[in-house]
């Protein structure tokens, strides 16, 4: 693990919302601008620049390239982007910050699912051999997911919908979220299975929207801001593809990098994980050792506003939030790609010591 | 600060307008496979993989990475997926570099491929909507002021697009074998774009490449001589905006001047020894030898002229045969910056500069508004001490 | 435009032509003679889809094919009740993994038994073959309760 | 190096067809420009900034970042100069409905610092195109104007309200005059 460390100084996320007129780039660029001006820089100063996005969304070949408008790449910028999650746009940041001669780095990520169907879309994810041609839509493998979690025993349905419930409860104090509002298990589990065992409470919302982080070098940060957020440690590792090759009740994965990440058990206050479905919450929290002393996705989480290629870094902001107003000593934030959670990032966050 | 790295192993395909013998995961694996053996390293020696390409649309499968990755021995592993248009395969190198330099990891494994056959790639340069006008359509008009600008005559694209075919012959690897070309054959080829004949053009292939990229202590454990990455650095700008120089972008001459500051790169005419340009129209070799300044103003094309830039000048670009020979998109780029490396290794085989010690690798993309580059040398000594 | 939003419908289409190889192509060929095939690794495991590689350890696999099946087991499963245009069925099916026999991964497919309630995790099932095959996974049109297939 | 390429079986393919529908709303700037496009005019937008007027409105200067709103727009002039072009042999692919080589112009609308790309000229024999001639647009008549071309991809089309540019017959523009904005 590098030494150097690296701080979270600016950030700011456009309200999830369902469907937005505005083009991507311009959702960017409010992100962007809002960050730039919270950390209190020139954009000018930053070193380094990298985006997270993926062009499938919008249906565009090389839609990426127009999102640099949001970067302020003039006069041009070292700049790179990742066809993934934003959170994963602050891994590569994070790591070229470690070369030390550069002190601040702008990372966004951004996504609008509103113009293309879910259940459409996502086989095109998948293995186009095996299970892109069978139409295997993520709702589906997220359910293979659960219904292997209840046979192990680890599980229930009503567990699933608690879940729900406290999510969309915990939502109502956060004003990006597409989704709030008080409801219980019993209400939820009323409803009809979507993808049985998994009901529509089970599922993301979609939504379209941008974030953006502003990282700098410790002495910088310092410099900059009353109370830098420190990233102990950032780390991500990827599963096998194929969902039938590895065991869905578990996240390997998840364990491994929170491990790489420094994560050894200490006590974490808060976790914002990128639990799409339910039981993904319950498969994370095991896979990270977290008990029910921490308090899970206070912002309501990807269930209630899921701007795809921007959910992980908004895990990351809405975590930082949470060291800065002082709320939690340490934090962790989760970051997943892919379906069935195959590829997970874990950070750790911390405030001064 | 940052650690040394260097790249170890060096794995492409044959490259061919259609490897119709091989999955997206066979062809990846072809070059990956290639890689290790050249580094002397197993699957099991790698801590981390990098995979880049152009548009997923290209072959029709989202962040196809994800599917990839465990082919790639990725599982348990951590893995990125760069996409940075046609500059990704130079990117790709520069990410993995980053792991190594910044002391996270010691030998990452980076993977850059194309299957062009899949799909058309101007059917996704063009958004799939009628009416694409192709990369050469993109790039015609500032060809044209190029030409305009520097009063370069016509043969200078043909002589780059002979040169480049030429050395291609000396690449077993190389997609275009045109033992046949001329000059002539060229300027008599169909104006696909004016002022870009067909021959000035570069092919559509399938293929990949891979490199490691190790630290200091695993890189003086190889097999074969490493290649010593002295400098690395990205560029974006803006794909069109008033006032924006197309011919001679900025974010290209930025680049550059970075890559060579960090080298100790004082005269890089002199002091380079090898280049791979990204070359897909035969004019971006004199333009790029002057937005990189190599060349001054209007003396690229007498450089090619002169026959500066053949294989047996005083300034060889492109001796594999470079894009105009094997285009398959997202490799390209990583080609580049790995025939550049593997000049200075000594491992270049037939189209081999005789005593290349130091060598520039360069990849661009979009609108001619990404770049990436690096220099590499035989020794971890800066240039010009 | 109803309401008063300026809405553009594009499509993105393209008709892909790929490669499989001999691994994947020697694996849809065998659905032409309804025959499953899996690939055995350094281990003695029988991979079912078979692939080129140990997923687990990225290593070659040199093409030991071993028919498995095509009776299986279904490890785990959901129920589409509306199917979309991108699904193989257009009636209301199950997404299963099926541990076929032999095997030792799960292979992912569709289980065509038209009724939730029919569906458990431990069934027996076996493939119901297209009648045309075409080269594809969805040459087995469905699996089916063991004994349905006729 | 080992070879692993040869297989001498024949190659097994698998054809495939993707077709995916994405249905996006303008953003307000595209919606403005359509609306005035519809009306005869074209609308650009200045920086305050920078003042480059860029065509369309694009709500933020990419060069300045910073946001602009409606309150920037500017008009600007249908005549203009051909800066740059090329003649394009349509390459073939699915869903391309191109035959024959076409003009594709850049066009420097009077008023405004960027240029409308991929633009037709008529009314001359195409190897007679060339930099610095003085243009006009070819409007349709106004029951034929639509919104066709727009996107939610952040460059807006006149396609929809201008079939072409022609030339005015003037002298051509002297380089000067559109140097430093000829893409």
């Amino acid at each position: 693990m590098p030494a150097t460390d690296i701080a979270i100084i600016g950030w700011s996320q456009t309200p999830s919302v369902e469907r937005s007129a505005l083009t991507e780039v311009q959702l960017c660029l409010k992100a962007n601008l809002a960050a730039v001006a919270a950390a209190g820089i020139d954009r000018h100063d930053i070193g380094f620049t990298c985006a997270g996005s993926c062009d499938y969304l919008t249906g565009g070949p090389f839609a990426f390239v127009a999102n640099l408008d949001a970067a302020g790449a003039w006069p041009p910028i070292s700049e790179s982007h990742v066809e993934m999650d934003g959170a994963w746009a602050l891994y590569e940041a994070w790591v070229r910050l470690q070369h030390g001669d550069i002190d601040l780095a702008l990372v966004f990520g951004s996504g609008k699912s509103s113009p293309s169907n879910p259940t459409e879309l996502y086989p095109q994810q998948l293995d186009p051999y095996y299970l892109e041609p069978l139409g295997l839509d993520p709702d589906s493998i997220a359910a293979l997911q659960a219904r292997a979690l209840l046979d192990s025993g680890k599980a229930t349905e009503r567990a699933f919908a608690e879940v729900a419930a406290r999510s969309r409860r915990s939502a109502k104090s956060n004003p990006n979220a597409q989704l709030s509002g008080d409801t219980d298990a019993d209400t939820l589990l009323a409803g009809g299975y979507v993808r049985a065992p998994l009901r529509s409470h089970d599922l993301p919302v979609y939504s379209d929207g941008a974030a953006a982080i502003v990282l700098a070098t410790a002495d910088r940060a310092r410099q900059l801001v009353e109370h830098p957020v420190f990233i102990r440690g950032i780390a991500h590792r990827i599963e096998v593809h194929q969902p039938g090759s590895r065991d869905l009740t578990t996240s390997p994965s998840t364990t491994g990098a929170a491990r790489a990440a420094g994560h050894n058990g200490q006590a974490i206050d808060v976790a914002e994980l990128s639990a799409a479905y339910t039981p993904q919450e319950l498969i994370l929290r095991e896979s990270l050792g977290l008990d029910d002393k921490v308090t899970v996705n206070p912002s309501g989480g990807p269930l209630t506003a899921n701007p795809v290629m921007a959910t992980g870094l908004v895990r990351i902001i809405e975590a930082a939030q949470r060291v800065a107003d002082g709320s939690a000593h340490r934090a962790l934030a989760h970051a997943t790609n892919g379906q069935g959670l195959q590829h997970n990032l874990v950070c750790i966050l911390e405030g001064e010591q | 600060m940052a650690q040394p790295s260097a790249i170890i192993g060096f794995g492409q395909t044959k490259h061919a307008k259609a490897r119709a013998d091989l999955s997206m995961i066979g062809l990846c694996r072809e070059a990956a496979v290639r890689a290790l053996e050249d580094a002397g390293l197993t699957w099991q020696d790698i801590d981390a993989v990098v995979i880049g390409k152009a548009p997923d649309a290209f072959e029709g499968v989202m962040q196809p990475e994800l599917f990839l990755a465990d082919a790639l021995g990725a599982a348990g592993k951590p893995m990125l997926r760069v996409h940075t248009a046609g500059s990704v395969g130079g990117s790709t190198v520069i990410v993995a570099s980053h792991l190594i330099e910044s002391g996270i990891h010691e030998r990452v494994l980076a993977v850059a491929w194309e299957k062009q056959s899949e799909g058309n790639a101007q059917w996704g340069l063009a958004g799939g909507r009628s009416g694409g006008i192709g990369a050469g359509g993109a790039f015609a008009p500032y060809i044209r002021s190029y030409i305009e600008r520097t009063k370069a005559p016509d043969y200078i694209g043909w002589q780059v697009a002979v040169k480049d075919r030429l050395n291609a012959l000396k690449n077993p690897y190389a997609h275009l074998q045109l033992a046949d070309i001329s000059i002539e054959k060229v300027k008599e080829s169909p104006m696909l774009w004016d002022p870009l004949h067909f021959l000035e053009s570069c092919p559509s292939s399938d293929g990949a490449a891979a490199v490691v990229i190790a630290s200091e202590a695993a890189a003086k454990k190889a097999p074969r001589p490493p290649a010593w990455i002295l400098a690395t650095a990205v560029r974006s700008e803006p794909s069109t905006f008033p006032g924006r120089d197309a011919v001679r972008p900025q974010g290209g001459v930025d680049c550059a001047h970075d890559v060579y500051k960090q080298a100790g790169i004082t005269n890089p005419r002199e002091q380079i020894d090898v280049a791979e340009l990204y070359v897909p129209f035969s004019w971006y070799e004199p333009m790029w030898l002057e937005g990189h300044d190599i060349a001054g103003p209007g003396e690229g094309w007498q450089m090619v002229d002169h026959g500066d830039t053949e294989i047996t000048g005083s300034f060889p670009v492109n001796p594999s045969g470079g894009v105009l020979s094997s285009n398959p998109i997202g490799a390209s780029g990583m080609l580049r910056l790995a025939e550049a490396a593997n000049q200075v290794r000594g491992q270049a085989g037939a189209h081999q500069v005789d005593g290349a010690k130091v060598s520039l690798g360069q990849a661009y993309g979009g609108n001619a508004q990404y770049f990436a580059m690096a220099v590499f040398s035989s020794t971890l000594d800066r240039v010009g001490g | 435009m109803t309401d008063n939003r300026h809405t553009v419908t594009s499509t993105l289409e393209f008709p892909y032509r790929r490669s499989l190889g001999t691994v994947v192509g020697g694996f849809v060929t065998g659905l032409k003679d309804h025959r499953i095939l899996g690939i055995r690794n350094k281990n003695g495991d029988v991979l079912v889809p078979p692939s080129e590689y140990d997923p687990t350890t990225g290593d070659s696999l040199e093409g030991e094919f071993v028919e498995v099946g095509p009776g299986g087991e279904v490890t785990s499963w959901t129920w589409v009740p509306e199917p979309s245009s991108r699904h193989p069925l257009s009636q209301p099916f199950a997404f299963a993994l099926i541990k076929l026999d032999g095997a030792s991964t799960s292979l992912v497919h569709v289980v065509d038994v038209g009724d939730i309630a029919a569906m458990r995790t431990g069934m027996r099932v076996e493939p119901r073959w297209r009648e045309e095959p075409q080269g594809l996974i969805t040459d087995i049109e469905a699996f089916v309760p063991e004994g349905a297939a006729q | 190096m080992s070879d692993t390429t040869s297989t001498k079986v024949e190659p097994v393919m698998m054809d495939h067809m993707v077709s995916l529908t994405y249905v996006e709303d303008l953003p307000p700037n595209t919606v403005r420009f359509a609306e005035a496009l519809v009306e005869g005019r074209i609308l650009g937008q200045r920086c305050p900034v920078c003042a480059r007027v860029f065509i369309p409105p694009k709500d933020y200067c990419p060069l300045d970042v910073v946001e602009l709103t409606p309150d920037n727009d500017v008009e600007v002039a249908d005549t203009g100069v051909v800066t740059n072009f090329t003649i394009v042999a349509p390459v073939r692919y699915y869903g391309q409905t191109k035959t024959e080589p076409f003009v594709y112009a850049s066009v420097l609308l009077d008023g405004a610092s960027g240029t409308l790309g991929g633009q037709d000229v008529s009314g001359i024999p195409a190897d007679k195109v060339h930099a610095g001639l003085r243009v006009r647009a070819a409007w349709k008549p106004q029951s034929e104007r639509s919104a066709e071309g727009q996107s939610a991809r952040g460059w807006g089309s006149v396609a929809g309200c201008i079939s072409s540019f022609e030339p005015t017959g003037e002298p051509d523009a002297p380089r000067e005059a559109y140097e430093e904005h000829t893409i």
